[in-house]
């Protein structure tokens, strides 16, 4: 789970890491006030859901309440990577000295949080990490120690000669890390940590992402969601047992299983076709569930036919075929489907399903991806 | 042989008396795994289909000699029965659990490793050695005994390759879906190199996914120290960037973990790579035959 | 530093640990009012921060306000081995099934943090801990991996065979350590936790003591202190750089060093003298700590002699004499004082004190305890 | 020989530009303790009466080969800089400060444990192999070099009775004060069994206080694993319970912890238990005549 920068300061703030003052703002004229209020240049910066938003031209640098009225004009309303820019942050604008990279991941390989630092701050980590790798200093932090104060001390004193900046940073980075196991993070950054003319260290921007396998012990999250429509669509399904994922193609995919589900978007793809999402039922035998998941293709209006692909392990075909035929009795499905059931209980299945003729039947994976593919081109 | 499991694995069941627990339970001991005992605070001296249930894995391991351990106990609670069953001396854990915290995981991780377990999972279907045992909620009746063992970060789409193999007369040594969580136990260089020493296993099939690095450093250990064939297939080419395709791990970031960087470092590696899971017996053949 | 057994429930409170419904009160009005408040059988307990309450006739329980209001009577104001009870603590009564003892203390032998649980709840730890140690389970937890909840489960069923409980229990014990670790504690006990005739598990009393090396990072424990007057003395004393315990003798002692501090009280007492005081000035040469360590000396109206007994190493004699010289300036001493340098500077110390012809050297600690003793017994 | 220091002793001062930090580093110097470097953060790069300073214990031991640490950094840190030290490749750390909270040496020593590195204190004077090294704050003009080992909870009380000996013309192969917190590093049976095999030691003062069943632990351990005469004293008879006796760990509780308790564990294990320090030289010059 996403949140917005200025979220991410506030948890910022109540862990004691420096950050600049800051105004949330909807409209342009509480910017103007936020100006009025500082009295000191700031920045506006767009509050979205995605990176770039610099280059997008989301963050803008006022020496004035006119410029800042001004940005927030341009900003508010702006697309960014298909995100609608609905709230900025006017932050107190800092004289830059030197600024650094610092995040915190739950790494596959060291099997831990894994502690990044670059002298390449304000710049994209994922940039520096394809074409200077080595201006990355990783560090795994032993899960049951954790970082140490002397440890970030030795990591700072890398990049700094201060002693006392490295004292600061040291400090916040120790910070980060607490708040990063007890909030259950999946990426905590700090990008640009800054230090100002005056010697100080501070959080410029803040980056927090909450480990979705860890929401259900914070339900204090649930208040800060900011969801586009199709992540909507997602937690919803999610909260019916279902994995579904929207995309732009034309042929729905109902699977079991997320690796079944990826194949066979995949086999979609190489026999000529678009998927239209990735939607997994998942591993029980619940006919609710297939009801549920047939719901989100048929509402899905550019779905011109869909594959319903059943490996029947300990979910059961017959059940599948249950929830099957209970959908089609709720709702009216015009659009072409081909099934393929296999494994567990795929004879009765079939055998349930034998007097709908309408569906199409396969009996491999390729023979359903090319009848589907075929029977969405019929469809105008 | 088979690697991890065999007939002298005896099971403790955690979470036995849960939905799941049960249930699987008693498939694993109709496959002729040796189901032993049972774990669930408080239900001690009860059985379940027949397995005698402990109130903790110390009192199961006493009472039965368990060797291995199978999770089907909630998320939030998952990651102590894990600690729990490695405190306990049990050396080889299968989580199934699906949605545990990473964070958790990483914390039981040093623990298991000073008391020198192994762990599958968690986020996954199991394990199985054919004709010997099966752990984990894997549908037996499609695999058969055989030499090629196979290892998988999904689960349906394994039992579609499995059944791929079978159907053409290819039995398995060991089957392992080793999870599709970000941070796991034993991952594919483990298992490659376990396979690599089993002498009943003549040649392996790997089964990736998008997200991380794992299939390329799989890759580059294959082209090391692996002398039996791999053949591999990777999910997720289709798959756009910053969406988790289900699988907590299988998420493409900032362009990398994508299916065509892993294709591409197996063939380097000298990996046959299936197009589709079809392909996969009949590259198998190939390999045998050569 | 210790706290009140209300106080250490409302920590607990804190903590998610439950405890039954409670009142203070440090009258005998707020006692009847808290009583019809609750409308249920009450137990009044003396807030002293000493053990014994119990034995001493301090926890009384109350079926009706009248008896309430009685033992609240009773109680505020009685004396429970030294101590007024000032504060009544007004409990709902609790049906208990079964009680235990459940307790954490830093463990000097295994160096961790040690978890003691014993089915002999409600009576004194210290005597089963004498009369029956194999009564007492005892587990070290790893400072690294902290107390999991599978441990504090697998401890309660060697003592209870219901589930239900013992998740309850568990979970309470879970907190406890974190309460614990967080809030720098040197022990918290819980004596008696018990089952109610519901199932329900409960900290029927609480006890916390915090570590003194830590107050340093709890500023908010100083409102919660509730001191002796004999230990303001010692807290007063501390914030000056001195280790002071008033005693009951009536020969003063001034020593550099906590050993050799109670080796010089020991003298005392093998000569025959009881000594008023133990007190250390520390081992830096600060002349001012010695001016403050002669104010208590003389302010102490028991005091009918002074033994300064310094072994100068870091401590420099002739920085004693210093101080000495300035104390005498500063305030009239009329008990006589025996002196004894020895160590670095001992000579110049001695040089600076030899105009000052009341004062009584000794070479030994021997010498100077007999001199002391004997200038005391003169002193009317 | 000696025990813990010596000759080889190359020492880094953790926190030098302090106050005590410098002036310590300066006498230690000044007895020619081999005093190689001093850590500060931030001042690397400059010296401290000739020792050069570096940011971090890290540097300090790549650059001088510095193989022991004393610790003068204030105690809110001081259970970091000892991590620090231990993670370093630090063997031996000596930590003076004073009043470090409980929990914080707690939690480091497993730290100490999985690095190997032994620790005297904290809360303690150091120690002194004389004529060879001293680490820490010991008045080092009491001590003489000889073949009495001593090993004490305090500080000046240790002076008074070096003093005493040396007085009495018997010389000291090493002098430790292990510090008056209730956790500590190394403890009597360690030093103990390091001076029994210690070959120019002939016999052991022990100096011990009211607090603990430290002393009692010594005594047991005395009986069965030291041949060496063993000569005691303890201080706190005249204590009062329940109150602390200015260290930490000098506290009588629920009557255990008494001075008469850990004499009669002397006695009763064939230690020679002095009534007062004065007594000491006697008890040893009667234990070498027999």
């Amino acid at each position: 789970m996403k949140i917005h920068e200025y979220q991410a300061k506030e948890i910022f703030a109540a862990y004691q890491i420096p950050v600049q003052e800051q105004v949330v703002c909807t409209t342009v004229e509480q910017v103007g006030k936020a100006y009025d209020s500082m009295n000191h240049p700031v920045v506006v910066k767009a509050q979205v859901l995605v990176g770039g938003r610099g280059k997008a031209g989301g963050i803008k640098y006022c020496t004035s309440k006119e410029k800042a009225v001004d940005a927030a004009k341009n900003i508010l309303g702006m697309d960014i990577k298909g995100l609608t820019v609905e709230t900025v942050l006017v932050c107190k604008a800092v004289d830059i000295a030197n600024e650094y990279y610092v995040g915190l991941i739950n790494d596959r390989n060291t099997k831990s949080v894994l502690l990044m630092v670059s002298a390449e701050g304000g710049v994209e980590i994922e940039e520096v990490a394809k074409t200077h790798p080595e201006k990355i200093l990783k560090i795994a932090i032993d899960p049951l120690v954790g970082l140490q104060p002397h440890q970030a001390r030795n990591v700072f004193f890398k990049f700094m000669k201060d002693g006392n900046q490295v004292r600061q940073a040291a400090d916040i980075l120790v910070k980060l890390y607490k708040l990063y196991v007890e909030k259950d993070c999946s990426l905590a950054e700090i990008n640009p940590l800054v230090i100002d003319n005056q010697n100080n260290v501070i959080a410029l921007d803040a980056k927090v992402n909450f480990d979705d396998n860890a929401l259900f012990r914070h339900p204090e999250y649930d208040a800060m969601a900011d969801y586009t429509e199709d992540e909507k669509l997602e937690v919803d399904a999610k909260e019916k047992g279902l994995s579904y994922i929207k995309l732009d193609g034309n042929i729905g995919c109902m699977v079991n299983g997320a690796g079944l589900a990826m194949a066979t978007m995949d086999m979609i793809k190489l026999y000529g076709g678009e998927p239209a999402n990735f939607l997994d039922i998942g591993g029980s035998s619940n006919p609710k569930k297939v009801v549920h998941a047939m719901e989100y293709l048929v509402n899905d209006k550019k779905v011109k036919a869909v594959l319903i692909n059943i490996f029947g392990g300990i979910t059961r075909c017959d059940d599948v075929a249950r929830g099957l035929l209970e959908a089609f009795s709720q709702m009216k499905v015009t659009i072409p489907i081909v099934i393929r059931l296999s494994g567990t209980n795929a004879e009765q299945g079939r055998g349930l399903l034998a007097n709908n003729k309408e569906l199409i039947t396969a009996d491999s994976m390729g023979e359903a991806a090319r009848k589907v593919i075929e029977a969405a081109k019929k469809v105008k | 042989m088979s690697i991890l499991i065999n007939e002298n694995t005896k099971l403790v069941v955690q979470g036995i008396t849960g939905r799941d627990g049960g249930f699987h339970a008693s498939k694993m001991k109709s496959y002729g795994t040796k189901v032993v005992a049972g774990v669930s605070p408080g239900k001690e001296g009860t059985t379940v289909e027949g397995v005698p249930v402990f109130n903790t894995v110390e009192n199961a391991v006493k009472a039965t000699g368990a060797n291995t351990s199978v999770i089907f106990v909630p998320a939030g609670f998952a990651a102590d029965a894990i600690a729990e069953a490695s405190e306990a001396g049990i050396k080889l854990v299968i989580a199934i659990t699906e949605g545990i915290p990473t964070i958790d995981v990483i914390r039981i991780t040093p623990i298991l490793e000073k008391n020198g377990t192994k762990m599958i999972g968690p986020n996954c279907p199991g394990l199985i050695s054919p004709g010997k045992s099966m752990v984990g909620i894997l549908p037996t009746m499609i695999f058969k005994q055989g030499n090629v063992g196979l290892i998988s970060r999904s689960g349906t789409l394994t039992y579609e390759m499995v059944n791929q193999l079978s159907t053409h007369e290819i039995g398995q040594s060991t089957c392992i879906g080793i999870g599709g969580d970000p941070v796991i136990g034993l991952h594919y260089r483990e298992l490659l190199a376990l396979f690599e020493g089993d002498k009943d296993t003549d040649a392996i099939v790997l089964c990736g996914e998008i997200g991380g690095d794992a299939e390329e450093q799989a890759a580059a250990f294959i082209k090391d120290h692996i002398t039996k064939p791999v053949v591999a297939f990777i999910a997720g080419q289709s798959a756009p960037a910053g969406k988790r395709m289900g699988h907590a791990g299988a998420l493409i970031t900032s362009g990398t973990g994508t299916a065509s960087e892993k294709i591409k470092a197996f063939e380097a590696a000298g990996v046959r790579v299936a197009k589709e899971p079809a392909e996969v017996p009949d590259l198998i053949k190939k390999a045998f035959a050569k």
